[in-house]
């Protein structure tokens, strides 16, 4: 049971200080799995080009899930390709994160209504963390999507939240 | 007290223990959630076909045969290299025979053919093959 | 060379095999053939050389409501001339003979017509389904096509 | 008893052979291909590919909208590189089947915007090429310069990638006043990137080593195939919808057709398809060029049709996309809504001559070949 | 230094463990900045600015990568040998830094002068070849295997060429001991062995042509023997997804990460000691006191690493057959040529 499992009943600040740190770490290198499916690709890959620099978030595309932290679902998810993203997904190591790219992975999309061979949104099958909408999202929208998951990841903190 | 291997041993175990420090502090922090699926092979989103133990082509044990002869004669050269100045010309033309007998085996390896890696041997379409096999 | 001239050149060297010559129809008119003599047409018009109809554009499964059909929409590089033919065939045994062998185009297109319609194409070297998951059943072009509830555990409808 | 294995083809594996899936997820599929490799060492013995991926239903979509103006988004997000062409081939269709003659001014738009869309697709296709390779710096001076392409697009329908542009009979909005100016500025300083990737790519040595004399496909082999586009005219046949079978007003500029001549290995090659669309980026440049200098005035929404709705009947029309000829069958039974449509993409056509083209090759050139067929997956899988 | 550390623990071991971790404090720092180089080059080469949200211009951006991936989970696949998979980093950072033991940081401080250096040195980096080819068997997938299997070939006929051109410089130095050899070199620039060495203008003119040959051999080879573009096949982005770290994740990648920056410094640092004169000043005896010599001889390390940096983000990258091509059939029988040369004019003068 690694740290990052536990769950501390109160936080002091020797815990507290030790989370901003790994949490900064976290989310200021959150490499990205080489992978586009259709148009929201494109855009995406506009984004990590010269004019919407993704890596200035520190956004590296690797190509093994073995080896990324965040999953970008850019375009439309088919029934066929459903089962592989799920494997995909299983196969990332730890604390991984999902960002849902384009109105096909949120809710597929202009496909919803006769699309027999599409699923209607990526999360019936992984767990998404940041929906990104658009059709297809400008590249400044997903740099927002990532802003967002890296907020998500900062105030993330292993102390039980009392409820 | 400790000769020079003995500090290049020093290396060696601080290296180690390096890589061991840094895996245990790894080992503290991260996260062990293991379930089947995470564990299965990666083969781009794909069920493996087969084994990915097979038989290894022939060509890599070749290309370490040669590598052995021409260390072995690196090892050789060396020691003589450091000191063929001071014995002179006799020394020099006692390795250039050395060096050429390595040489003509160095030219036999490369006439039959066993330094060019597998090179791709294309096999270009051609219509009238395609048409006419049903298969 | 028009419309008119291939099908009159078609009309004389193959009689019974042509059942019907749609020349009213706007704006590409097509011949409609049988079914088991697509090979031989399809070979006169790839090697003669007054037509050496040597590019397949496109193969198309189409669902009549009743009948199947295939419609060939066929160009030649040297003359710039183009043709279309299409065959008729019945729902309940949709057989129709592959020109996989004379134009390799069409290898892809028979799969895709077989995966979207159910066409069978006797004589393919292997009939798989080309878009659709392999264990999916059900021809997903037909006009009575109804989507299944679920798939691997993931509901298919909205 | 050791398993048999057997491909999808149903060949058996000699012993010291492999199966192994340059799958869905790979960094030189250009998207969701699957390639299921027999290899022996490194050499590809067999290919087969598994495309259906991205299959989005584009045919059921047509047959249930309730007007032939709502297909035209669908047919963007068929081949998302290069939306306005497909856009122009299917309103050439649907012209041909209503028999409306459109007003000038909306053909010279329409060719302006196809061929700033046919460079920035063949941009793309450069810029991952060069990747596949391993040169990572021309790709971003290619997006670079794309963006600026995309601008000029944002500028007059408001989208960057998928446009919903080009309709039956007309255009969504007339040229805002300032494209001319941004358009003639772009052709100027465009030239100079040619020139800097022919410096940074196309005559490196090593690149050469690398694309030439590889996947070589006759000539004759490709018509049967189907191919074309840059892959036909890469083996030598000159053959381009713009001069060969002339639509819209392409007969009012000259240009040449480039075609794949085999300077550096023989013709038909990895370096001749890329060379050739290198080129055609060129040749598209001057279309452009002569287009802006000769853009007539005029209304460019009068021809569109209250209602669409034509009479019984089909059509097949067709137009040069990038990647090649993009055909539409329509057939329609006079309703207001089309009774089958049927997209013949170029890269499905293309993607078939793979298996013949890369056998004996090793897996780096198999990744060349790929990237020179420049496929487009929502194109390939409809 | 090194005699004034074992003086204050006489005859205990800790004297020498201390020599032993002292490069480490250098690897350490070292590789974040040429992660950091290497990242802010490229993108600068690109028209792009990478990394400017941690710290001041994302300077802090190598401790981030580091100390995510401390946090990440580390997966040995069920399919894989788990006792080599866990194996593999120790031996490919074991090798690495064990030639670091022989590196003259400066004329006090060098790990141990042994007095056969550079025959050490080309022992010692097979070791790292041994650890990648454990790691690509190990994980039992296809495309590390593939990864492995080049990455083996590829150092394996890399090394001769390495060999012989360190072995014409030896003859024409008379010594393996990489600190003697820069005391040979540290009098003023032309006294480097680029520059034909210490010896009469006759000896020197006639071996500049053959000692800058000689270079070009040593680069190219030590770019291939460190797996960069354009000899970066076994872990090809592009064909085989990432080559034999494939199954790799968390901590042991990082290792596997830092071990390949610290291998891209010990072959530009073998380079600069046998052909730049190692800790030598250029300007002869001046400036080259205390500190400056540990300065001079970073310097030029980090002048061939961002050289290696340059290529990688240029060159497209040659195919297996190709590399075996210039291995075996250019760079050997150039070296084989240059070392006859040298022989002969060591010996004639």
């Amino acid at each position: 049971m690694g740290l990052l499992d536990k769950q501390f009943e109160d936080g002091n600040i020797v815990i507290t200080s030790l989370d901003n740190l790994l949490n900064w770490a976290r989310l200021s290198s959150l490499w990205q799995m080489q992978f586009g499916l259709a148009c929201c690709a494109i855009e995406m890959m506009a984004a990590s080009a010269s004019n919407f620099d993704m890596m200035r978030f520190g956004v590296i595309p690797r190509a093994t899930p073995r080896q990324c932290d965040v999953m970008i679902v850019s375009g439309t998810v088919t029934l066929k390709m459903a089962s592989r993203i799920k494997r995909l997904y299983d196969q990332m190591s730890e604390p991984r994160y999902v960002i849902s790219m384009g109105s096909c992975s949120n809710c597929g999309g202009p496909y919803w209504e006769h699309g027999y061979h599409v699923l209607k949104g990526v999360d019936r099958i992984i767990p998404v963390d940041v929906y990104v909408p658009g059709c297809p999202p400008r590249p400044e929208a997903l740099l927002e999507g990532l802003i967002k998951l890296q907020e998500k990841v900062r105030n993330y903190s292993s102390v039980k939240s009392v409820a | 007290m400790l000769t020079d291997f003995g500090r290049i041993f020093i290396f060696f175990i601080v290296g180690a223990i390096f890589t061991a420090g840094g895996l245990m502090t790894s080992w503290l922090f991260r996260p062990k959630r293991y379930y089947p699926q995470k564990l299965s092979t990666y083969e781009c989103g794909e069920e493996p076909i087969g084994d990915s133990r097979v038989k290894i082509n022939v060509r890599f044990y070749v290309v370490a045969l040669i590598f052995v002869v021409f260390e072995v004669e690196v090892l050789f050269i060396f020691p003589w290299a450091l000191i063929f100045q001071k014995v002179g010309m006799f020394a020099y033309l006692e390795m250039l025979f050395f060096l050429l007998i390595l040489i003509v085996g160095y030219a036999y390896v490369w006439a039959k053919g066993d330094l060019d890696w597998d090179k791709p041997i294309p096999v270009i379409p051609q219509l009238s093959k395609l048409l006419n096999n049903k298969s | 060379m028009t419309f008119q001239e291939i099908s009159e050149i078609l009309k004389q060297k193959f009689e019974t095999a042509i059942t019907a010559v749609k020349a009213e129809v706007q704006p590409d008119p097509y011949i409609i053939v049988e079914a088991k003599s697509i090979k031989e047409i399809s070979t006169f018009l790839r090697d003669d050389e007054s037509l050496s109809f040597d590019f397949l554009n496109c193969l198309s499964g189409l669902d009549l409501k009743g009948k199947l059909a295939t419609v060939y929409h066929l160009s030649s590089m040297k003359h710039n001339h183009k043709f279309v033919i299409r065959i008729e065939v019945a729902t309940e045994q949709p057989n129709i003979p592959s020109i996989e062998s004379i134009w390799k185009t069409a290898n892809w297109h028979e799969r895709e017509a077989f995966d979207m319609f159910g066409i069978i194409f006797d004589g393919h070297p292997d009939l798989r389904r080309i878009l659709m998951p392999y264990d999916w059943d059900g021809y997903p072009l037909k006009k009575d096509y109804q989507v299944p509830e679920f798939y691997n555990g993931m509901k298919v409808p909205y | 008893m050791e398993t048999v294995l057997k491909t999808s083809h149903g060949r058996t594996l000699r012993t010291e052979e492999m199966v192994i899936n340059m799958g869905p997820q790979h960094p030189s599929t250009h998207g969701v291909l699957r390639l299921e490799l027999v290899v022996d060492g490194e050499i590809v013995i067999d290919v087969i590919p598994h495309i259906g991926y991205l299959h989005r239903c584009f045919e059921k979509h047509s047959e249930h909208m309730t007007n032939y103006q709502q297909v035209i988004p669908y047919v963007d997000r068929m081949d998302y590189v290069a939306a306005m062409n497909n856009e122009f081939s299917f309103a050439i269709a649907g012209e041909k089947l209503l028999k409306i003659q459109v007003p000038e001014r909306v053909e010279y738009i329409r060719v302006i915007m196809a061929e700033l869309q046919r460079i920035a697709s063949h941009l793309i296709a450069i810029g991952t090429f060069g990747i596949d390779i391993g040169a990572f710096t021309p790709f971003l001076f290619c997006f670079r310069d794309r963006e600026k392409i995309l601008d000029l697009f944002e500028m007059t329908c408001g989208a960057r990638l998928l446009y919903n542009y080009i309709w039956i009979g007309g255009l969504s909005h007339d040229l805002p006043p300032e494209f001319i100016p941004k358009a003639k500025e772009f052709i100027v300083d465009f030239r100079k990137t040619i020139k800097e990737i022919n410096d940074l790519l196309s005559y490196n040595h090593i690149f050469i080593k690398r694309t030439a004399n590889i996947g070589v496909l006759p000539a004759d082999v490709a018509i049967n195939f189907g191919c074309t586009g840059p892959m036909l005219r890469g083996s030598g046949v000159n053959w381009d919808l713009r001069k060969n079978d002339t639509y819209s007003v392409y007969n009012k500029f000259d240009f040449e057709v480039c075609v794949g001549k085999g300077e550096f290995g023989t013709v038909g090659d990895c370096w001749d398809r890329y060379m050739v669309r290198v080129n055609e980026m060129e040749q598209s440049l001057r279309i452009i060029e002569q287009a802006i200098s000769t853009l007539p005035e005029g209304s460019i929404s009068s021809a569109i049709p209250k209602r669409v709705r034509p009479n019984p009947g089909e059509v097949y029309g067709r137009a040069e996309s990038p990647r090649g000829e993009l055909g539409f069958y329509i057939v329609s039974d006079g309703t207001g809504t089309p009774y089958r449509i049927k997209a013949r993409s170029p890269a499905f056509v293309n993607l078939s001559v793979i298996s013949e083209i890369s056998r004996g090759y090793m897996i780096a050139d198999l990744v060349a070949i790929t990237g020179s067929i420049d496929i487009v997956l929502g194109e390939v899988d409809r | 230094m090194a005699e004034w550390i074992l003086s204050q623990f006489p005859d205990s071991i800790l004297g020498y463990v201390i020599i032993g971790a002292l490069p480490l404090l250098f690897i350490l720092p070292y590789a974040l900045v040429t992660i950091y180089l290497e990242m802010k080059m490229a993108a600068h080469m690109q028209d792009r600015v990478a990394y400017m949200r941690t710290g001041w211009h994302g300077t802090l951006q190598p401790f981030a990568d580091i100390l995510k991936l401390l946090q990440k989970e580390d997966i040995i696949p069920t399919a894989a040998d788990k006792f080599l998979f866990i194996l593999a980093p120790y031996l490919v950072f074991i090798g690495t830094y064990a030639t670091f033991a022989v590196l003259p940081f400066s004329s006090q401080y060098a790990g141990s002068e042994l007095y056969l250096g550079i025959y050490y040195v080309i022992a010692v980096s097979s070791i790292t070849v041994v650890g990648i080819l454990m790691s690509g068997w190990a994980s039992n997938n296809k495309w590390s295997l593939f990864g492995a299997l080049r990455a083996a070939a590829q150092i394996v006929s890399y090394e001769i060429p390495t060999a012989l051109a360190l072995i014409s410089v030896v003859m024409v130095a008379g010594t393996m001991n990489l600190q003697v050899l820069s005391q040979q070199q540290s009098g003023g620039i032309f006294d480097w062995y680029i520059f034909g060495g210490p010896f009469p203008i006759v000896k020197k003119l006639l071996l500049i042509p053959i000692m800058f040959v000689l270079f070009l051999i040593q680069l190219t080879a030590s770019m291939a023997e460190v797996n960069r573009t354009p000899f970066d096949i076994p872990e090809a982005e592009s064909e085989l997804v990432q080559g034999y770290n494939t199954e790799y994740s968390g901590m042991k990648f990082a290792i596997f990460y830092l071990a390949e920056y610290a291998n891209l410094f010990v072959v530009s640092a073998i380079t600069v000691v046998v052909f730049f004169g190692g800790w030598a000043s250029p300007f002869g005896n001046y400036l080259n006191s205390g500190g400056w010599e540990l300065f001079w001889f970073v310097l030029k390390g980090m002048f061939f690493v961002s050289i290696n940096i340059w290529l990688r983000w240029t060159l497209p990258r040659l195919r297996v057959d190709q590399l075996m091509y210039v291995s075996w059939k250019v760079l050997t029988p150039f070296a084989l040529v240059c070392m006859i040369l040298v022989g002969l004019i060591v010996v004639s003068f």
